[in-house]
């Protein structure tokens, strides 16, 4: 298997407090990572910092390579932005531009005719939602367009922070679905951030755990021991009130 | 068969545009449900269901369009003021968004306070407050700070004491889980059911997270696009979803 | 409310407001009542002097003192100011809560009134109420206060929409308290930041328009002296004499530049969302 | 798509400005009730010929007539935009008034012009190094300008340019009026003549633009739109054009719209002071010669002016607002 996504030691500083502390990890084409942790723990940081989308005044050290270039420099940062490498934020709605529609939206990022992938996240008619703006339309639809605007560039990698926290379980399971699919037809890599213990189980093929902005743990498979006190408490409350269901 | 606290009769709530006002369109159709004493019903549905305008028309914070709402046999239209105050201060809820729950400029004394039955002198009511926070497991010290300092967990317990401390018979929990990780909703789970146990309350729960709902269940009901259904237990809504 | 003091005080803007505040007083309201003269006093004999000891800063077309005259002069302004802006807020205030917190239609109809006295050409009203009759401080202040509400109004409205929509006071309103104590415990809190600020700003603004309106000799009228009317004289200077203009500018600068500060620190303290994180 | 209700919304935002400058011209009527000598004609009615005193009465109606029909007079002969004659010069108001105005406005556009040239680079360079040295200084700037009023900017290049240096005129539009020999030689000493004035009066403006602009423009550039269109990989060119431009629009188009009552009397001091014969210079001799149809005439012609250009800033705020515009215009599906 290919690495697609090396990251090497990297930390990020705000003033003297360490925000991400010396973060490796990596991840190989075809495959899906979970990030799993608590509120705070520096998920969302960590995605933003890979597209340098962190906040400019913070200072970011360490290495990522992707696809074996160097993308912390601008130059090649530009070349996988929204092209090679997707994001799509935990709040849809908050991300678009309220004076564009969505079919605007959507043609900034891919010329060729995307009603495929509309139908394919669960849109019947995809000529009247692009006529439409953002605030016309409800949140599951929003999200819905959220993962098509992220996946309308064809990318390699795709990190989705917190992207099913906000939407419920009937949607979440059509997502796993699609992304299950995408992820065997065309070798597309993701990287996941939730706190939901559920999603981490049925989609991920390794996951790492944050806590207070470092990886406590690294692993493939849930049920074998792990070493982490976060993950193990997890592990039993949600047993204890999802029983029947885990 | 315990009392019936609540009766709902085919409430609907029109949405109206604002300027015109034509475009109507129906936020709520035809809900009927009923709530007995200490029971919890469930109510199950997306995002934009409708479930945010049933909690303000229940505590008549917007009006319905049609339909009746009985308390305890007697119609909440026909209440007098003095009947709504108390209608209110029983039937208590708790917001989804917590954050934003609490006034950000008054101390979480304050913020509670003002809640308490003006029966009380100030005296029983700050011991009241006191017994309240430590039955939620927080320090006696947070009732001086003010919103901004406490972390979202503790400013969620807070809006659960302001919901307790008008003694309700009901309280409305709204998403109470859903922005929680699973060792939270543990024990605020194990909050919930201490407090059933303790001042004999009912809960309306809603969410749109099915598997939480059997904590709340003398009765389930999914509502999808203001359109209330009765389910027999809550494995049917996954099914009622993939007709 | 520690908090709120603790950060206020760390606000630059604010800190720097308040150190020129102590300059306005000692200028505008303890000079005036200890220094010994006339300000309206003429010697035509020492018309158009440069700085001396005796006159710090020179003496104007008809010998009078410049620094006397701006003394008494920015006072008088800043009374004016201070209690037009103390009016025009209280407007603002009912205008804006009632507009907030009334049905559809009324808060329709007190918008558009407000937008009709945004429409109003403010000078030229100033000059059709001002130009006649008996001149007033009086008159002049209503007259002032009633076309300066409306920012005020329009904030406290938008602010009251979404202290209305907050779930703090649907909480409030469930937990059975009455309007006097919600107006009281939940709105007028979460308004005050909007009227210090806005009161602030608005003191700045006033100082401007009132020396404008006296200097084009409508607003305040001999004996009396304004920062405004001082001015005036200043067309009649020769062309090499700035001590007038850069006195008098000086004084117009500190004045408006001390409430501006004070009131840009009040309002970006008082900002809400650094409060609910 | 279905414009029907645009066109009734537009037609009911017509009418409730027609509603509000009837309301406008009653509060007028009210205020010059109270004005003693337009009330009391008598009072000053030795500075009145025979036939003014006749024509006020004709207009605001006598005193013993009731307060009703006076109201309903004068409604009348606004309307018909009668405002008499004016007691000095003995010319329509109407003529003074609408010959007036194209100097203020004049004024006033190149005002707005200098305000936006200074004060949207300056909010640029600001907003997006928020707390830089650059920022601080430039802010301190605007504090300068904001704090100073135009007119006392406008004495000081007065002082300054005029007398001292002599480069620019001190009054008027004309050196010697009526020696132009074609209309753009004509059109470039007026705008000569204006440049110190507009300047001086643009430089408030800056500072008002501004600090608007910049909280504005800090807003949208903190949004979160903002960071996920950098995250899709759009160029800079694409982000300024198709993301900042277009939320930029509503706020500069209600700026405009609140200093659109300025656009009218907010140059009265500059005008007085450069001597140029616009309205706001009109009205104050208006005062001292307390020449009352001038006055009236000329506040009530740029009240209906003000209120018809702003409503033609709402329409504009309505079509490029989509929150508003697919309420109007699209029907919304509800099954």
């Amino acid at each position: 298997m290919t690495k697609i996504l090396d990251v090497q030691n990297l930390s990020l500083y705000s003033g003297n407090v360490t925000l991400l502390i010396d973060i490796s990890f990596t991840l190989e084409q075809g495959q899906i990572m979970t990030v799993f942790g608590p509120s705070g723990s520096g998920k969302s940081l960590l995605c933003k910092s890979i597209l340098n989308l962190q906040n400019q005044n913070l200072h970011k050290t360490g290495k990522i390579l992707f696809m074996n270039k160097d993308i912390s420099h601008q130059n090649n940062l530009k070349s996988v932005r929204g092209k090679t490498i997707s994001i799509m934020f935990q709040s849809v709605s908050k991300s678009l531009n309220p004076m564009l529609t969505l079919g605007q939206h959507l043609v900034q990022v891919s010329k060729r005719n995307n009603d495929d992938l509309l139908m394919d996240v669960g849109f019947s008619n995809p000529i009247e939602i692009l006529q439409k703006y953002p605030h016309q339309v409800s949140g599951g639809e929003l999200s819905r367009f959220g993962l098509a605007l992220a996946l309308a560039p064809n990318p390699r990698l795709l990190i989705l922070d917190e992207a099913f926290t906000s939407i419920d379980d009937n949607l979440k399971t059509k997502f796993v679905n699609l992304i299950k699919n995408l992820v065997h037809q065309k070798q597309l890599s993701i990287i996941l951030v939730t706190h939901d213990l559920d999603i981490l189980d049925k989609l991920s093929d390794n996951y790492i755990v944050m806590q207070n902005g470092e990886i406590i743990e690294t692993n493939n498979n849930l049920s074998t021991s792990s070493n982490s006190e976060y993950l193990k408490n997890s592990i039993s409350s949600f047993k204890r009130l999802y029983n029947d269901d885990f | 068969m315990n009392n019936l606290l609540l009766n709902v009769a085919n409430i609907s709530l029109v949405n109206r545009n604002q300027i015109l006002k034509s475009n109507q369109s129906f936020a709520l159709k035809d809900i009927s449900f009923s709530l007995a004493e200490n029971n919890s019903i469930s109510l199950i549905g997306d995002s934009a269901s409708g479930k945010t305008s049933l909690i303000m028309a229940l505590l008549k914070l917007k009006p319905i369009s049609s339909g009746k709402i009985f308390y305890k046999g007697k119609d909440i239209n026909l209440f007098s003021k003095t009947e709504l105050v108390q209608y209110r201060r029983n039937i208590q809820p708790v917001f989804q968004n917590y954050e934003e729950s609490l006034n950000p400029l008054l101390t979480i004394q304050n913020n509670l306070y003002y809640g308490f039955s003006n029966r009380l002198t100030k005296k029983e009511k700050l011991l009241k407050l006191n017994n309240l926070v430590n039955l939620m497991g927080l320090n006696n010290n947070i009732l001086s700070k003010l919103p901004f300092q406490l972390s979202g967990g503790e400013k969620q317990r807070i809006t659960i004491i302001r919901a307790l401390v008008t003694e309700p018979e009901m309280i409305i929990l709204d998403e109470p889980f859903s922005s929680l990780d699973v060792i939270n909703q543990e024990k605020l789970l194990a909050v919930f059911q201490q407090i059933k146990s303790e001042f004999k309350v009912s809960y309306i729960f809603i969410t749109h997270k099915i598997p939480l709902i059997k904590y709340f269940s003398d009765s389930i009901f999914s509502i999808n696009k203001g359109k209330m259904q009765k389910l027999e237990n809550y494995r049917a809504y996954e099914n009622l979803k993939n007709d | 409310m520690k908090q709120i003091i603790n950060e206020i005080w760390q606000n630059r803007n604010f800190k720097l407001g308040l150190i020129l505040l102590l300059l306005v007083i000692i200028f505008s309201a303890i000079l005036p009542n200890i220094l010994p003269g006339d300000p309206n006093f003429q010697n035509m004999e020492k018309c158009y002097t440069k700085p001396t000891s005796q006159h710090i800063c020179g003496t104007d077309n008809l010998g009078r003192d410049i620094f006397l005259r701006l003394i008494h002069g920015s006072g008088l302004s800043l009374k004016i100011s201070l209690t037009t802006s103390l009016f025009s807020v209280l407007i603002g205030l009912t205008i804006g809560f009632i507009s907030g917190s009334s049905p559809k239609s009324i808060d329709y109809i007190l918008m558009r009134m407000t937008d009709l006295f945004f429409g109003f050409p403010k000078y030229f009203l100033f000059i059709l109420v001002l130009g006649f009759g008996e001149f007033s401080l009086l008159k002049l202040i209503i007259v002032l206060s009633i076309f300066s509400w409306m920012e005020t109004a329009k904030m406290v409205r938008s602010e009251t929409h979404y202290i209305n929509s907050s779930l703090f006071v649907k909480s409030a309103i469930c937990q059975g308290l009455s309007k006097s104590n919600l107006f009281f415990i939940h709105y007028l809190p979460n308004l005050a930041g909007i009227l210090i600020s806005s009161y602030t700003l608005q003191v700045s603004t006033i100082i401007l328009v009132e020396s404008g309106i006296s200097f084009i000799g409508l607003g305040v009228q001999s004996p009396n002296i304004s920062l405004g009317t001082i001015l005036n004289q200043a067309r009649y200077f020769p062309y090499d004499n700035y001590t007038l203009i850069i006195f008098s500018g000086l004084f117009i600068l500190l004045n408006v530049s001390t409430f501006h500060f004070l009131g840009d620190g009040l309002k970006a303290t008082t900002n809400k969302e650094k409060f609910q994180k | 798509m279905n414009y029907k209700k645009f066109i009734y919304s537009v037609l009911f935002k017509l009418f409730t400005i027609f509603l509000l400058i009837l309301l406008g011209l009653i509060l007028l009527f009210i205020l010059i009730k109270t004005i003693p000598g337009s009330s009391d004609i008598k009072y000053i009615s030795t500075a009145f010929s025979l036939e003014r005193q006749q024509e006020l009465q004709n207009i605001y109606g006598s005193d013993n007539s009731p307060i009703l029909v006076q109201l309903f007079k004068w409604m009348k002969n606004t309307v018909n935009f009668d405002f008499g004659h004016s007691t000095q010069s003995g010319l329509p108001v109407k003529q003074i008034i609408l010959s007036s105005f194209l100097p203020t406005i004049l004024l006033s556009f190149l005002a707005v012009t200098w305000g936006l040239l200074i004060g949207f680079p300056f909010a640029l360079v600001s907003a997006t190094n928020p707390g830089s040295k650059r920022d601080k200084f430039i802010t301190l700037l605007m504090v300068l300008s904001y704090s100073l009023p135009a007119y006392w900017i406008g004495l000081f290049f007065l002082q300054f340019f005029s007398y001292k240096l002599n480069i620019f005129p001190s009054s008027q539009l004309f050196d010697i009026p009526g020696i132009y020999p074609s209309l753009f030689s004509k059109f470039t000493s007026v705008l000569y003549h204006l440049f110190l004035p507009s300047l001086a009066l643009g430089l408030s403006f800056a500072a008002y633009f501004y600090k608007y602009l910049k909280t504005k423009l800090i807003d949208i550039l903190d949004s979160e739109y903002i960071l996920a269109a950098k995250a899709r990989g759009l160029s800079a060119k694409t982000i300024i054009l198709s993301h900042i431009i277009p939320n930029l629009i509503l706020p500069v188009l209600s700026l405009f719209s609140t200093i659109t009552p300025l656009f009218f009397s907010g140059a009265v001091t500059i005008e007085y002071i450069f001597s140029i014969p616009g309205i706001g210079r009109t009205m104050i001799n208006a005062a001292v010669a307390r020449d009352i149809p001038l006055i009236i005439g000329g506040a009530t012609i740029s009240f209906i002016a003000i209120m018809l250009i702003n409503t033609f800033y709402d329409i504009l705020l309505v079509i490029f607002n989509p929150k508003i515009k697919t309420e109007w215009i699209n029907e919304t599906n509800n099954k």
